[in-house]
Order: structure tokens, then sequence, then C-alpha cells
């Protein structure tokens, strides 16, 4: 589905990406691993055209991404959670989920994505006409998600969805990410930094360090790789 | 009581006129984060324009208004992309020079097309001669309803926009968070030329509606710099950020001008306003109605 | 210049070892010399460029500049320094003016030279606490929203003297008649104004310059680059910003007296907006926060206007409405071009080009 | 980073020698060049006479006052073609000060100083050339006829150098007041007036002649600020059966256009400085349509009483109309041939008369003591009061009504001083224009 190959990402004499190559299948999800600096989060600015890379090569469905604008990223079904929420908190929740379906022009499509959503993330559907600054760390989270999901993608980007939140938030996240591949064949690149529980959700992962993937395989594998842990994943 | 009735009735009208001219401002604000010093320059330039047609060429009055309108929506679309788009990104300073800079340009050129030395009346658009009230006349005339009702619908119809559209959300969006926006695959550079040129269209209304109020209004520089000044004002006292809070802010300043004029002295207009305004400021620091945090000058 | 290229660490470091060697004064008592060394040096160019120039060049050229830096120096290190913003810098000029017109009024008869420096000490120190009101008040103000009140400052404070109870002290619109400086023997009046004003913007530079490079100008940076962070570090944050609004205000009061001095007149119509905003044009297109930026920003918006004036005559436009709006289209443009051009300023310019020619010598 | 701000006073040094060294060749150029003529003083060469002025071509006082400058240049042209005076050519060279204080001091400076003028020449308005006259005359510079009607121009001692032109406003107050307090006798009278000299100096000349009983309010505007709508209602509340106006032509304006707005229609009267009909209508055209049935600017303001000193401009009959017609139809025709237009070339003709006086070389000190010793009557009404006491011009005028596009002169020309002096009767008749529009020498 999505395929990047020896992509070389630079900011000014940083190498950010160094030779990047990964390979996602349709209906999984694969995890995105490594330091803080790694570079994951900039393999997924890469991915939506938010940075152009200096080398390498990024397709989907066999579509040339780097020759693509950012709005129409999205519209060909990629959507991107940014690191840190990224909701807008001065609109309202049904506010920013509309923002995340603007392409999408027909009112009842529209209205049932809404319905969808606020029962995917009920905590979102009590609070729907306050501002987005009302919200807790993991509704914004859960905010951040149901907008991305707005588009309906069969891609989606999600940067660091765990930070900051407690490890109960995080499981409920993880949970309906699940959730979404095995109901809706969503696709999903998930960076994290917090591997335990991004393993515990993944079909596959890769592991980057300064730019370059270390290892990469199946999520199973990675988690039973007792010196890897100890070396880049930390538990 | 009949004084009171007309001085309220006058800073009522004149309130309308500082909350639309704050409104526009508010606009490029939450657009592009700068004060448009041009806005009066822009809506100089507009009316002349207008004057131009209506008076030389004995054009229709809702003709020449229209097409200053236009001109106005053209202008601040323009100045958007060629001038302020630059700087948008760089220090906050250079983009007030930028707009100081347009606004020294559209005066000296409307000084080259009209002249600043002959007189510029504007028609207003109804009569004048204000309502009777008994065997007494109103400081209030059809015309000044006019321009209430007009900045009202205007407001109204800003209202609906931002709030009940599409567009409005994607361009309140743009205002708060354009990188967000972006990625979610609003066409922020489009939304931004957009503000600019709905607030300059909106700064055009104004400028045919008050030049329609006093003779010899219509000048190169002059009364219309003094207009910016009470639309920042009004716009400041509503929390920059508010549409709302610059019409209460408009209406407010134009009523506590209108009553200090009258009852304390009418050589220290400008006065009024600065202590209206620090005032506010003391008491709340970014405006009445400011939620959301500044970011920059 | 170099000064704002300090990390805002290094300007909370800073103030500890500045005041060790306050306490040993080797450093700081050079500083002084230096500046001290250059005020003098630059004074006698000047001395030389006025007695070379004619009375025009004096008057219009020389002078003008001159007390513009005043203002622009102050302004500078407002802006640039600490951060916080004036749109409305005329406004303490024209308290400067004032104060020297009312104590000229009032108490002194002398028109000594002597008596001229304690005029525009004068116009300095009412400037100066006219600043600390509104550095108060500014204190508790950020961004956009102390632009607006500054610049309401600027547009209501001339309105001031007009006002009936106050318009027989002040002069009304008209304002208040300054009596002009007796110049020594054998110089004429044009050369004695511009030798006094040339005096007062080398003092103020020589002060401001001084200062910025003293603990004080060390806390404004620190107060500019984070607040909270110097705050942290012990820096009363408004205590700091409102003397910045004093030492702003201070240069721009004797820019004031100096403009009343060469007018002599103290009027609100002085003052207008126009003035205020082409000061923070000045202190933009020098550079923000240099001192030698303030100066080339000053030369810029005096002469621009003059020489445009000067190139029209020479076209012999025949429109009037054409000509007599040159000067002010070539001011908007160049305005608007520079800032597009050259974002950082000629000092910014300077400094790039430094690098570019020599960039072994890059701190 | 020590090094810095040693860098700074040097650049700083080296911008300046750098403009320094640019200007010193042209400044020395232009200072030889006032020597070099063999003439008697500055601006004065063997073929020309340049002088000066500073004119409000922007501004609150631009409506009308603007053209006054071009009419002089247009009559000064036409003496130019016809040989100059004395042989000389008169180069008039007048900038714009915006009636702004502040602008007239750097502009007069800059004639003095750069453009280095033999003298001022009708310098108009009151606040703006009260802040140059000591500086004129400090440098002693003839500043003839200025363009202001204050009495401060008339002072011998401390002003050697400046002359008055037009009627000072304290007499035209007595004048204007006389006729109002004898035609609206028992009558409740209310004051508009411009905030400083001009108005006040007016109002001085109405109280001596209207008793203070009559009058009801007093309202000032000042000029900075064009909202006027609260002084009217306030002279509205006092019915006031008559409003007597001290302001410039856009005041006036705004005051009748308020007046309209809340439907109160007193007799007004205005002052001649602010009365021209055709400057008034064109501010007011725009409002006729929405004003009731009336269809053009000019009937707003009929029967405005106001004064004169000069001929109307709509007398075809009157010799000086017909110069000053044929020179407007020949110079500026693009100009409306009105009050302001007539105004500037009657001065240009005084100036012109001073200027033969003169002597065939003249100095700053000739032209005064040419002035001085008294000038004929020429286009006005009434003689000029010029002598080696009095600075002062016009010793009267005459009362008028706006009728049409013209002011309808009323009665005979008064005179009288500024002082306790009686309003009189002037019997004396206005000469004829010479035939080929051009003072004699001597």
């Amino acid at each position: 589905m999505l395929t990047v190959e020896d992509v070389v990402t630079t900011y000014g004499a940083v190498r950010a990406l160094d030779g990047v190559s990964m390979t996602v299948e349709p209906s999984t999800i694969t995890a995105v691993l490594g330091a803080n600096g790694a570079g994951k989060t900039t393999l997924l600015r890469t991915v939506n055209g938010l940075v152009r890379p200096r080398a390498g090569r990024i397709s989907y469905e066999g579509r040339d991404l780097l020759r693509t604008h950012v709005d129409e990223v999205v519209r060909m079904g990629i959507a991107h959670v940014p690191e840190g929420r990224g909701v807008i908190t001065e609109l309202t929740v049904d506010e920013n989920l509309r923002l995340g379906a603007l392409w999408r022009r027909n009112r009842t499509e529209l209205q049932q994505s809404l319905a969808e959503m606020y029962e995917l993330f009920p905590p979102l559907a009590e609070r729907r006409n306050k501002p987005a600054d009302t919200l807790s760390g993991g509704e914004r989270q859960m905010l951040a998600i149901a907008r991305a999901l707005m588009s309906r993608p069969r891609l989606l980007l999600l940067d660091e969805p765990s930070l900051g939140l407690a490890p109960r938030i995080t499981a409920q996240i993880m949970g309906t990410l699940r959730r979404l591949r095995d109901e809706q064949s969503l696709t999903v690149v998930l960076v994290e930094q917090n591997a335990r529980s991004a393993l515990s959700v993944s079909d596959q992962a890769i592991v980057l360090n300064l730019g370059r993937v270390v290892v990469s395989g199946p999520a199973v594998e990675l988690a039973a790789d007792e010196k890897l842990r100890h070396a880049y994943l930390g538990f | 009581m009949f004084r009171f009735l007309n001085l309220t009735l006058n800073g009522l009208t004149n309130g309308m006129i500082y909350a639309a001219v704050a409104l526009a401002l508010v606009m490029i604000w939450r657009a592009t984060r700068i004060v448009n010093f041009a806005q009066g320059g822009m809506l100089m330039f507009t009316t002349f324009i207008a004057w131009d047609l209506a008076q030389v060429h004995h054009a229709n009055y809702w003709v020449a208004l229209v097409v200053a309108v236009v001109a106005g929506i053209l202008i601040g679309g323009v100045a958007e992309r060629v001038l302020v788009r630059p700087v948008e990104n760089g220090p906050p300073l250079n983009a007030v020079i930028v707009t100081l800079g347009l606004l020294i340009f559209l005066q000296a050129l409307a000084g080259m097309i009209w002249g600043n030395s002959q007189a510029h009346s504007y028609p207003p658009a109804f009569r004048f001669i204000g309502y009777k009230v008994g065997d007494r006349t109103l400081r209030f005339s059809p015309n000044d309803l006019f321009i209430v009702l007009s900045v009202l619908v205007v407001v109204i119809a800003l209202y609906v926009l931002f709030q009940r559209t599409s567009l409005g959300l994607q361009m309140r969006a743009t205002a708060f968070n354009p990188e967000v926006a972006g990625l979610l695959g609003v066409r922020v550079g489009r939304l931004l030329t957009l503000g600019w040129a709905l607030a300059a269209g909106l700064g055009a209304l104004v400028g045919v509606l008050v030049a329609g109020t006093s003779s010899g209004y219509v000048t190169p520089v002059g009364p219309f710099d003094a207009l910016l000044i009470y639309g920042f004002t009004a716009a400041v006292i509503g929390g920059l950020d508010s549409p709302g809070g610059a019409v209460v802010g408009g209406v407010v300043l134009g009523l506590i001008l209108s009553y200090a004029d009258s009852y304390i002295s009418n050589f220290i207009q400008t006065m009024y306003a600065l202590v209206v305004l620090i005032a506010v400021l003391m008491i709340r620091p970014k405006g009445i109605f400011s939620r959301t945090s500044e970011r920059r000058v | 210049m170099a000064d704002e290229l300090e990390s805002p660490a290094g300007a909370l470091i800073a103030p500890t070892s500045a005041s060790s060697t306050d306490r040993f004064g080797v450093l700081s008592r050079s500083t002084l010399l230096r500046h001290t060394l250059a005020a003098l040096v630059g004074f006698g160019v000047l001395w030389l460029l006025i007695t070379s120039f004619s009375d025009y060049r004096n008057s219009s050229w020389i002078a003008p500049i001159a007390f513009t830096v005043c203002a622009a120096a102050g302004l500078t290190v407002l802006v640039g320094l600490s951060g916080q913003i004036s749109l409305g810098h005329g406004a303490f000029m024209l308290v400067g003016a004032y104060t020297l017109a009312l104590v000229q009024e009032h108490w002194t008869t002398s028109h000594g030279n002597l008596a001229m420096i304690g005029l525009l000490a004068a116009a300095a120190a009412g400037a100066a606490l006219f600043g600390a009101l509104v550095g108060v008040a500014a204190a508790r103000l950020r961004g956009p929203y102390l632009a607006g009140a500054t610049l309401a400052l600027a547009l209501g404070l001339p309105t001031l003297p007009s006002y009936e109870k106050l318009s027989g002290k002040l002069g009304g619109n008209a304002g208040l008649f300054v009596s002009s400086p007796n110049p020594p023997n054998g110089m004429d009046l044009y050369r004695w104004q511009s030798v006094i004003c040339c005096a007062s913007a080398v003092v103020v530079l020589w002060v401001l310059a001084n200062v910025s490079r003293s603990r004080v100008g060390r806390s404004f940076r620190a107060v500019r680059d984070d607040e909270i962070a110097a705050s942290l570090c012990g820096l009363s944050v408004p205590r700091v910003q409102v003397l910045a609004f004093v030492l702003s205000a201070a240069g721009a009061g004797v820019a004031g007296g100096l403009l009343a001095m060469i007018d002599l007149t103290a009027g609100p119509q002085a003052f207008p907006l126009s003035l205020s905003f082409g000061l923070l044009a000045a202190v933009v297109f020098g550079g923000l926060g240099s001192l030698a930026g303030a100066i080339y920003g000053s030369i810029l918006i005096t002469l621009l206007p003059l020489w445009s004036q000067d190139i029209t005559d020479a076209l012999s436009v025949h429109s009037h409405k054409v000509s007599s709006n040159m000067p002010l289209m070539v001011y908007g443009i160049v305005l608007t071009v520079a800032m597009l051009a050259v974002p950082n300023g000629i000092q910014g310019l300077l400094r790039s080009l430094r690098l570019t020619l020599a960039p072994g010598r890059r701190r | 980073m020590k090094r810095m701000h040693v860098r700074v006073a040097l650049g700083a040094v080296g911008v300046l020698l750098a403009t320094a060294a640019c200007g010193g060749s042209s400044s020395g150029g232009g200072g030889g060049g006032g020597g070099s003529g063999g003439a008697s003083a500055p601006g004065v060469t063997s073929d020309s006479v340049t002088i000066g002025s500073t004119q409000p071509l922007t501004g609150p006082a631009a409506p009308g006052y603007s053209e006054i400058a071009p009419a002089s240049d247009a009559y000064f042209k036409y003496i130019n073609s016809q040989g100059g005076i004395n042989g000389r050519k008169i180069i008039y060279k007048y900038v714009d000060d915006g009636y702004n204080p502040t602008q007239t001091v750097a502009q007069t400076r800059k004639l003095i100083t750069q453009d280095k003028v033999f003298g001022i020449f009708n310098a108009l308005g009151t606040p703006t050339h009260e802040k140059v006259v000591d500086f004129l005359n400090q440098q002693k510079v003839p500043d003839l006829f200025v363009a202001s009607g204050c009495l401060c121009w008339d002072n011998v001692s401390a002003h050697p150098y400046t002359f008055g032109w037009q009627v000072d406003y304290t007499v035209e107050g007595k004048i204007l007041g006389k006729y109002i307090a004898q035609k609206f006798a028992g009558k409740k009278i209310a004051y508009f007036y411009q905030n400083d000299d001009f108005g006040q100096d007016g109002v001085k000349g109405l109280d001596m002649e209207i008793p203070k009983n009559m009058v009801v309010s007093r309202q000032a505007y000042d000029v900075t600020n064009t909202d006027v709508s609260d002084q009217v209602s306030k002279l509205q509340a006092s019915h006031a059966d008559v409003v007597v106006s001290f302001s410039v032509p856009a005041f006036t304006a705004l005051l009748k256009l308020n007046m309209l707005k809340v439907n109160y229609n007193p007799q007004l009267a205005v002052s001649n400085v602010g009365s021209d009909p055709i400057t008034l209508s064109g501010l007011l055209e725009a409002f006729a349509k929405q004003a009731k049935a009336t269809v053009n600017g000019g009937d707003l303001i009929q029967g405005i009483i106001t004064d004169g000193y000069l001929s109307s401009p709509a007398d075809p009959s009157n010799s000086w109309i017909q110069l000053f017609q044929k020179i407007h139809d020949q110079y500026i025709p693009k100009l409306p041939f009105d009050g302001n237009v007539e105004y500037g070339m009657a001065a240009a003709y005084t100036f012109a008369q001073a200027l033969a006086a003169a002597g065939d070389n003249p100095t700053r000190d000739s032209l005064v003591k040419a002035v001085e010793s008294g000038l004929p009557q020429g286009p006005g009404l009434v003689p000029f009061r010029f002598s080696a006491d009095s600075h002062a011009g016009f010793t009267g005028a005459q009362v008028g009504v706006i009728k049409g596009t013209a002011i309808k002169l009323l009665g005979s020309p008064q005179t009288t001083d500024d002082g306790g002096g009686a309003v009189q009767d002037f019997s004396g008749t206005q000469p004829q224009a010479p035939s080929n529009g051009i003072p004699s020498s001597g």
C-alpha cells in the first residue's frame, strides 16, 4: 500500500533520514520506534509531503507521493495526526471534527461520519459544542484521531498518540486502533516512543536510530528480542 | 433628555462605523496576525473611486458603492498576495512597516490622481435631515439609520459566514492555527488572501457610508486616518480576536466619544479614546472579549 | 549588532560576571573610555561638517537628523533591546518640547548656554517622568495591545493643549513660543543649532551605548528573550520594562526639546502620527536594537523626502498634483520595498555582508 | 564584541562624511549664485526677483484658499509677459504647509536658506504665520501682505519687516457687528468661531458693537476636529436668531450642513475669509439633492450676510474684475473665477506696486520703506493704512449678502480702527484699473 525507498531528508547539515525504506501492507498496523531524534516524526512528515526529501521514492497505491501537494494527500485518503495532537483549541469539538471532512461535500455523509465518531469516542459526544481547550489530554488525542478519521482515510499516520497520557487512556486508544484495523480495514503507521504499548497492537515494526533503520520485522519478534529491547526500546 | 437622546443616537451611528472598521481590522488580525495600518488608506482610495464615479461621471449611488466594494476586495487581495505574504512569517514589526508604507503610497497616489487641495464632498444615500419628534428635529436621519442598518446587516452576514459555513470554519481554523489547518487540507494561502479581500471590501463600504456624513470628507490625508485609529481602539477594547467584541467596542467607543464631546469638551476627542483604551486595558490587558492568547505583535 | 546575537542563556549569566567586573572596574571602565573616545571623535567630525555646510544643509539636514537620532536611539533601545513596542514615540517628544517651553517661560530668563543645557536636561527629565508613567501601564500590556495603547497616546496627547482648561497654559492649538538660543560670537544661528543638536545626539548615543553594555542593558535583553526565565533569575520584569520606557522616553524628550528650540515653538501639530511612524520606520530600517542602525535610519527618513522633492523639482513635472505628492510616494515605496528586500535592516545587511566577506571572523 | 561600539561610531561618522561629500559641492554652488549677479539683495538678479510663500495647498484650509497662490502666480506671469517690474521678472515660489504651523516653520526656513528668496509674500494663515514672524524679522526678511487678518501683523516695533494686507478681523468684526446689532435689534445672537487668534480677534470686534446681553451662546471649534454637530446643537438650544461665524470655508460648510441636519435655520453671518460662495457651494453640492427641494449647493447658502473689501467677482462692469478675469482666462482657466482668485491677484497687484516703488535696485530695506511711505488704493474698496507707524492693510470693508454665486454689496464701504473708534462710512471711490494692468513705477 505504502512504499518508502531509500529516503534521505536533511535539515541543513543534519541528515534526519538517511536512506530509510519500509513497506506497509493494507489493514495492518506498523509501529515506527526509536529514541528521541531518531527521525520518526520526520519520516511521517516526509510521507505526507510536509517535508520534501532530498533523495528516494515514496509511493502510495502505486502513485508517486513526492509530486503531490499536502492537501491533495489528504484527498487521496492519507490522514495525519500530528504530534502534540494539533487540535485547534479555539474551535469546538464539533467544528474540529467537521474540519476533518472538508473536501467531502455530501451533507448526509458528513452527519453520518460525525455520528460514527461520537459513537466511537463517547467522551467527545458529551462535549461536542464546547471549545476544545476544555478537553483533557486524552480527550484531545481522541479528538485528533477522530478528526483524522472523518476524512475516511485508508492510511492513518499517527505521531506519538501516547505522549503525556495515563497508561489506561493509552490502552484505550490502542484498543480503538486495533478495532479500526479489524472492522474497517484501516492501515495505520504509528510513531511511538512507548514501544511496549505500540508493539502490543502492531503487526510489524521498524526501529530507527539516527535516521537509519536498524531493525524491521513482525512486531511479535521484535517484542521478544531481549537485546533489541535493551539497546533501542528501553523496556 | 432630548440632548441625551441626540447624543446617544449620534454615538450609535458613529459607533457602528467604528465597529465596522474594527471588524475589518479583526478579520485581518485573525487571518494574518497583522494590524493593517493601511486600512484607512485603502478605504480612502476606494471612496475616491466611488467619488469619481458618482460626482464626476454622475453614476448612480448604488453603482458607485458596488464598484468601490469590488475595488476594495481587489486591493485587499492584491495587497495580501504581493506585499504581506513575504513578511507574514518575518519579524512582526516589518509587517507593520509594510502596511504603513502601503498607507503612505495610497495617500500619495490618491493625491496624484485627485489632488489634495480641492474639497471633495460625497452625497449621502438618503435624506440627511433628521427625523422630526414633535416640533423638534433629531440629530438622527434616514441616512444615519441606513448606516446603522448596513453595518448590522454586514455584521450578521459575517457571523453567518464564520459560524455557519464550511468556508467560515476554514477561515477560523486558518486564523487560529494555520499549520494544523493546512494538514487537514485547508488551502491556507487562499484563505489568507480571502480574509484580506473581505476586510478591505468591508472597509470600502464603510468609506462610502461615512463620506456622506460630512462635507469635504474625501481627502487623501485626513478624516479617514482618524477612522482607522478609532477602529483600532474599538478592536483593542473588544480584544482584537473577537468579531463580536469589535462591534461592542465600536459602539461603546462611539457613545463615550459622543457624550464626552458634549459634556466635557469638543477639542480633545482623541484624548477620550486614549483614556477609554487605557482604562479597559488596565482592567483587562487583552481587551474585554479576548479568550485566546496572542501570538505576536 | 553583535549584542543581539547573544543567546538568552548568555544574557542571563552575564549579570553575575558584570557585577564582578564592576567591582574591579577594569573592563567596564575601558568600555566607558572607548565610548567616550568614539563620542569625542564623532563630535569632532560633526563639527567639521557643520562648519563647512551651508545654512540650508545645517538647518534642513544636520539638525533634523541629529534630533531624530536622539529619538530613534531611544526607541531602538525600547523595541530592540527590551522587546517592547511603541507606535507613539512622538508623544514623548511632545512632552519634551512642552517641558522645555514651560521651563523656559516660567523659570529662566537667561538665554546662555548653561541655561540651554539645563533646558534640554529638563526636557529629558520631563519626558522620562512621563515615560515612567506610561511604562507602568505598558508593563501590563503585550504585543498589539501595547501597540494600540501607544498609538492612541500619540494621537490623544497632541489634543490636550486645546482643552479649554489647559489652553491658557499650553497655548492651545498654536502652541507655545520658545526663544532661540544665542549663538556665540561669530557663529550664525543655523550652525549653532546644528552644534547643539549634534552635541545632544552624541551625548544621548554615549549614554545609551554605555547603558546597553551595562548590567541594565543585559537585563533588558534577558526580559526581551524570555520573561519567565528572566523573572526566575531574580529580575523584576515590570521594573526592567518601566526602566526601558524611562530611558527611551528621555531620548525622545531631548529630541522634542531640540525640535522646539529649532522651530522656536512647541506646538501639538509638530508631533503628528506620521512622526511616530517615521521613527519606527527609522529604527526598523536601520536594524532593530542597533544604535548605528538608528543613525542610518534617521538619515534615511530625514533626507529621503528632501531628496525626492529635489529630484521632482529638477524633473520639473508640470502637474502640481503629481509633483507635490512625489516625495510621499517615494517614501512609501522605499519603506515597503526596503522591508521586503532587507528584512533585517541596514545593520542586518552589513552583518551578513561581513559574514560573507570574512567568514573566518564569525563569532 | 568589544569592538562593536567603536565600529558603530566610526560607521556613523562614515555615513555623515559621505553625505557631506555629495552635499558640499552643490551647497558651494548655491551660495555663489546669490552674489554673482551683481544684484543688491538675496533673490534679486539683474532680470528677476524671487519671492516665496507658504500656502495651505492641502489640509483643512485648502478648500478655496488653495486657489489664492496660483492666482497670484498668474498675475505675476502676466506682469512678466509685459516685461516685469523695472525690467525684472517676478518668480513666485509658493509651497504647501497644510495649514500646519510646524510645516510652516520648516518650509519658511527652506525658502530663506535654500531658495534664498528676496522676501515672503502673502503667506497664509494666522496660526501658521505666527510661528515664523519672529524668525523672519530676526533675519530681516520683508514679510509682505500676510494673508490673514490677525491684528498681530501690525506691530511696527516688534516686527518692522511684517505687513498685513486684508482688513483685520477686529475691524471686520466691528463692521459686521454694527450692522447686525442695528438690523437685528432685540434678537438673540450667537457666535461660532475658530479657536485661535483669527476667531478670537473677530469676536473681539463683534463684542465692541453687539451688546453683551444680546449674545446667547459662544461656540468655538478646533480645526483638527471636523465634528461640529455638538456645537450646532448648543447653538440651536440657545434659540439664537442670528449666528455670526468666524470660520474658514470648510467649517462654514460644516456649520451649515449640521444646521440643515437638525432643521435649524437662523440668519447666518460669516466673515469674509469663510464666505466665498463658489467655494461653499462646491463643498455643499453633494448634499443639495438630499436636502429637500433644493437642487444645487448654491441654494443652501443664499442670504448669508458677509462683508468684503474687494469688488464682487460677479460684477463685469468693474475695471479690476475685467482685468483679473482676462488674466484668469489666459493663465488659470481651470480654476473657478471666485473671490479667492480675485484675492490672490489683488494681493499680487499690491506687491507689484510695492516692488515698483522700491526703486531700480530694490533691497530688502528699500522694499519695506516703499510700503511704509504708503501705497495707492488699487483694487480695494477702501484705502490702505500703510505708514511708518502702521503696518495694517485695508482700513475697512463693506457689508454684503450672498445672492446666487456672488456677494451683493449693501450700502457703502465702512472704515474703522481696531480700538474704540467709531465705524464710519467711507466716501471715496475705487480707482480704475490701469489699462495695461500693471502699476506704474514711482
